[in-house]
């Protein structure tokens, strides 16, 4: 049987289509699912991709937060769905409290958009099995309000907890404290991730591959649990 | 005041209008007077007068944009030619991409940001307005000097805006030009690109045909937005005018559109639109005089169901209202249903605002009453035209006469290392990384090359591999040199940069920045530029398939160079062919194909050593260009090359230290025998390009370019970490790219 | 119609680029004398019928939960004639 | 020290695409009642010195030329306790 990834579409949404390309090309079958839409079609996992949702227009993801497809997102990953949300989808979920912190404006005040150099850390999360702890990989950054804030004890915790998922190396890009690119929730089925993945999944297209691996390892999970 | 219908305006013959404020001259205004055989009512004047401003109307420079169409060359890609929003070219495989460079300069120079974002919305929307899905924008840009103050205004405003739009709306920006001269400080020139692809029973028309079809008008609500913009930014220098004559400033939403785009795109996926629409300068006078005239009926609107922004609008200015992010589309009565449940699942507010009549006139009412009644061909298609005077101007001659050869040359290696270091460090050579690196290169996942490449390229179909390549060049100083070959050297230069990467140059648009019309010496540039561009696109075999014309670009009495920037679009079969431009494998041979000249007039060494402009321009061989272009594409397609990068300003060294950079690695170059060294750096030679053969092709590529008669000299070999040119200096590639990298952050971060 | 206004600010303990560029560009464009500079948002919101202590507790509700991300910033709500 | 506070928002004819997108969502969070959003910007300023009326001068003329794009938006400068 095989698995089956929703890819949320918002007013807004940019990355809707690549997120759905990536998970094809891992061998997941993607399905679209639209923001008014409650149900989640019995998928085996979702993905927030990138882009403006709504416009982005009072704070990145706070409009999207509110969608009827959030309520089943939400629901769902506190019963174990695997989340990934990348940029705008990190955003969402952050707003929507799934994860701690906030994402601010990059420190530099410009968008920006470069071939990021990051440190797998955690490498035990639904979205992350396929690499290796402390694995370097280069993905495509690209965002405008990409700086992770969160208190210090939060981001103490999560340092504790292993919840670090991914950091910047070489270059900071956006001011994230503790050059945080990606955290996961503390089941570590919902994941977090400024940087795009997406776009690293075919050589043609993409700086490396690289980013095929947040893709793959969800199937893989998929197929191992019973 | 009260409505002024057309009732109105029969009875009262007397009544006054304020035309010349409206920018009409005496004898348009008399002339609308004939056509209606009546005075206008203020609903109609508002109307002419901005479809008859320059900006709409071409009324300057129709007469020479003709040669386009006469003496465009037999092309079997061609689509849809001139006339329409964009131009439509076949590339294969049931695939039509349409494209098109437009500006956005004056309202760019008042309101940065928000000027060159709504640039940025208004292309895409006549792309969109072709049937096609937007997959990629370009910016070629145009500031006053780097280091003016005004510069640090807008050109990080013009930046921010391109962004703020483009990447909001999911476009990837793959290329442009960042060029700086102080002949634009007062005048950027903010241009803007959009391509999209569809197929080829996809592509939709502006007009209004089938009696009875309904006129519906959707997107943004209607408001304030640069009224009076059209006439008054297209036909008046605002510095002569003065501030007070600002009109509103038109503000971007970007998300607004990104709805728009796929709201639309839906409706044509379901067939539901007869003709389309979208509302760009001139707004509601535009959209519906236009598909009416090109349609084959009247049509009829009710003014007063346009939903507003602003409840206080006047009809008049809600038919002047140039708000952003509105589409008007024409829909069989049984459809409208179902094209407004798509525009609600969209949350795109569209409103039904008028039908297509069997008349043969556009009659537009406001809560019953009639106060527009023309013939809409006389508003859209049949505006003015002017043969206005041009003559060479006097300066010219002593411009060409004043030898950039004169200049002092460097004396020693020394000095020649030293100007390198500032030609690749000066601000029209440096990396524009800080600038591009605020663009988004990889959203829709079809980037296969994006800038600093020689030119964008994007995948159209995932499963041949079939792409399309686009570069945009212009270069004012040549122009200005002699604005003939000046139009020539922007093609043959984007044509060049297309080739370069392994696609086919197939078709081009034009953008046409010039200063005033009325000032013969200009109008005899922007004559000579139409003239130059059609000439070459005939012997290239690349018609030109829509543009834009921006005028009255000058301040004061000073215009600035006469800058045509031309887009050109190609096609290639596999993007996994392309050809990038770093050197890629160290041993690789350097080869420089064509021939170097001593060609420094209007040159980049020229003007970074000597601040100097004087000359002839380089030299244009449309049949070598021709032929360097065939073997660049057979280099790729075959296997034969791993870099290819053209030449251009800055010459050979520039080029050099470009493949070097983008790739790390570095070369050693041997000056050919009896070559000067310093014109075989910095000369500018057209129909140029070095490329990178792997050692197993090269007799395969020598023995090609041999039998074609393309000279191809080995000038090298990719190796180390410097640029070394041999007997004369080696700069290693770590302070070049300190050079070349840290000048534009310094001036604007 | 009444006027109710929401300001949202940054928590003082995050980081406000945005306030901090206004701060070091100040100087240069010749103002002197200002040691901070914070950088927020200001929400005016035009209320159908009654401002009574009922709409504010609803718009009050309405600023913790959406208008303002009260993991980094503060608000406050006040009417304004 | 003394804070100034200076509010910008959009002049009333530009579009404001930022509110309509917060007046827009209100509903669908069960807010009702709300006619009109109008984002903006609020820049608080911490004022060395004492804010007489040469201070309130200069600030208002950094409002003017800086805080503030005139073009298209309006400003209002306050002392705040
Ligand atoms: N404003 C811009 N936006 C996007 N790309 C740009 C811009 N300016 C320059 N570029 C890109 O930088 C590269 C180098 O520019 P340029 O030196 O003008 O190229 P060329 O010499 O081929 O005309 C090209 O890939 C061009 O597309
Ligand atoms: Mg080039």
């Amino acid at each position: 049987m095989t698995t089956r990834i929703g890819v949320v579409t918002f007013p807004g949404s940019l990355d809707d289509m690549d997120a759905r390309r990536a998970v094809r090309l891992a061998g997941a079958e993607p399905v679209p699912l639209w923001h008014r839409d409650k149900d989640l079609h019995q998928v085996d996992g979702v993905v927030l991709p990138g882009g403006f949702s709504y416009g982005d227009y009072l704070r990145c993801g706070a409009i999207a937060r509110f969608s009827p497809v959030m309520e089943s997102i939400v629901a769902g990953a506190k019963e174990g769905l695997p989340v990934l949300g990348i940029c705008n989808g990190f955003q969402v979920l952050c707003e929507s409290h799934l994860l701690p912190g906030a994402l601010t404006r990059n420190d530099h005040l410009h968008f920006i958009c470069r071939d990021q150099r990051l440190r797998v850390e955690n490498a035990d999360t639904a979205w992350t099995s396929s690499y290796e702890a402390g694995q370097e990989i280069v993905v495509p950054l690209k965002n405008g309000e990409g700086g992770y804030v969160a208190d210090e004890r939060t981001l103490d915790e999560l340092e504790a907890e292993g919840r670090v998922v991914a950091r910047y190396l070489e270059l900071n890009p956006n001011g994230s404290r503790r050059d945080i690119a990606g955290i996961t929730n503390e089941a570590g089925n919902v994941v977090g991730l400024m940087p795009h993945p997406e776009h690293a999944v075919e050589p043609l297209t993409g700086p490396t591959t690289d980013g095929l691996g947040f893709f793959t390892s969800i199937l893989k999970r998929l197929v191992n649990t019973p | 005041m009260s409505l002024d219908t057309v009732k109105h305006a029969a009875e009262t013959p007397e009544t006054e209008l304020p035309w010349a404020e409206l920018g009409l001259k005496p004898d348009e205004y008399e002339r609308i007077r004939e056509i209606l055989g009546r005075r206008p009512t203020g609903a109609e004047l508002a109307m002419y007068s901005v479809m008859w401003s320059e900006h709409c109307s071409y009324k300057s420079s129709k007469v020479h944009l003709k040669q386009f169409g006469e003496k465009a060359p037999v092309s079997d890609a061609m689509l849809v030619g001139i006339g329409e929003n964009a131009g439509v070219v076949d590339v294969g495989q049931g695939y039509a991409v349409t494209f098109k460079v437009e500006s956005h300069n004056h309202p760019s120079y008042i309101e940065p940001y928000q000027g060159a974002a709504t640039g940025v919305g208004g292309i895409v929307r006549d792309i969109l307005a072709m049937g096609a899905r937007p997959v990629a924008v370009m910016d070629p840009l145009r500031f006053g000097a780097a280091d003016h103050p005004d510069t640090r205004r807008v050109l990080p405003g013009v930046v921010a805006g391109i962004g703020g739009y483009g990447n909001c709306l999911g476009l990837p920006n793959i290329g442009g030009e960042v060029v700086f001269d102080s002949c634009y400080q007062g005048n950027p020139l903010v241009n803007a690109l959009a391509v999209g692809v569809m197929k080829h029973e996809d592509i939709h028309l502006a007009k209004a045909s089938g009696a009875g079809n309904k006129v519906i008008l959707y997107g943004a609500r209607t408001g304030g937005d640069g009224i009076g913009g059209v006439s008054v930014l297209a036909s008046e220098t605002f510095d002569s005018t003065g501030p007070a004559k600002r009109p509103a400033v038109q503000v971007g939403d970007p998300f607004q559109e990104k709805l728009l785009i796929e709201c639309t795109l839906e409706v044509f996926k379901e067939k539901l639109v007869v003709g389309i629409q979208d509302l760009g300068g001139a707004g509601l006078s535009c959209a519906t005089s236009e598909l009416a005239s090109a349609g084959s009926g009247g049509m009829r609107v009710e003014l007063d169901t346009v939903p507003l922004r602003d409840s206080s609008l006047s009809p008049e200015e809600i038919l002047m209202s140039e708000s952003q992010e509105r589409m008007c589309a024409i829909v069989e009565p049984d459809k409208v249903g179902r094209f407004l449940e798509i525009c609600e699942k969209w949350d795109v507010i569209a409103t039904v605002i008028g039908e297509v009549t069997d008349g043969d006139r556009l009659e537009i009412f406001w809560h019953g009453e009639q106060i527009v009644d023309v013939p809409p061909r006389t508003v859209a298609h049949e505006g003015p035209t002017y043969h206005r005077p041009y003559a060479r101007p006097e300066w010219q001659d002593a411009l060409q006469a004043d030898d950039a050869a004169k200049l002092p040359r460097p004396k020693d290696a020394g000095e020649l290392r030293e100007q390198v270091l500032r030609l690749v460090g000066s601000p029209n050579q440096a990396s524009k990384a800080w600038i591009t690196d605020q663009y988004d290169r990889y959203v829709l996942g079809n980037t296969v090359l994006a800038q600093p490449e020689d030119s964008g390229m994007i995948r159209v179909d995932e499963e041949t591999g079939l792409g399309v390549a686009v570069a945009t060049d212009g270069n004012g100083r040549y122009a200005k040199l002699d604005p003939y070959t000046g139009a020539q050297l922007a093609l043959a230069e984007a044509y060049r940069n297309v080739a370069a990467t392994g696609a086919k140059p197939l078709a081009v648009s034009d953008c046409l920045n010039f200063g005033s019309p009325e000032d013969p010496a200009v109008m005899w540039q922007f004559a000579e530029a139409c003239r130059g561009l059609a000439d070459a696109c005939q012997v290239l075999g690349t018609p030109v398939t829509g543009g834009n014309v921006s005028l009255y670009n000058q301040t004061g009495e000073t215009a600035i160079h006469p800058t045509p920037v031309v887009g050109v679009l190609g096609v290639i079969d596999d993007v996994a062919r392309r050809t990038p431009m770093a050197f890629a494998e160290q041993g690789q041979l350097v080869y420089l194909l064509g021939d170097t000249r001593e060609e420094l007039g209007g040159s980049a060494w020229s003007q970074v050593v000597h601040d100097h402009l004087g000359g002839l321009p380089p030299a244009v061989d449309l049949e070598r260009e021709r032929l360097l272009a065939e073997i660049l594409i057979a280099g790729s397609r075959d296997g034969m090359i791993d870099a290819a990068h053209d030449l251009s300003d800055g010459g050979l060294v520039q080029a050099l230290v470009e493949s070097c950079l983008k790739g790390g690695l570095g070369a050693r170059i041997v000056v050919p025998d009896a070559t000067d060294p310093f014109v075989f750096l910095f000369s500018e030679s057209a129909g140029r390009a070095i490329v990178s053969v792997p050692r197993s092709e090269e007799l395969r590529f020598t023995d090609m370019c041999g039998a074609r008669g393309l000279p191809a000299t080995r000038i090298g070999v990719v190796d180390g970490d410097a640029l070394e040119v041999q007997g004369q200096f080696s700069i290693p590639l770590a302070e070049l790219r300190q050079t070349h990298e840290a000048l534009i952050p310094s001036l604007l971060a | 119609m009444a006027r109710v206004v929401v300001d949202v600010m940054l928590k003082p303990e995050i980081l406000d680029p945005q306030g901090q560029a206004v701060q070091r560009a100040l100087p240069r464009l010749g103002f002197e004398g200002i040691s901070d500079v914070r950088q927020g948002k200001r929400f005016e919101l035009e209320v159908e019928g009654p401002v009574d202590d009922a709409a504010l507790a609803r718009i009050r509700e309405m600023a913790e939960t959406f208008l303002a991300n009260t993991v980094i910033e503060d608000f406050t709500v006040r009417t304004e004639s």
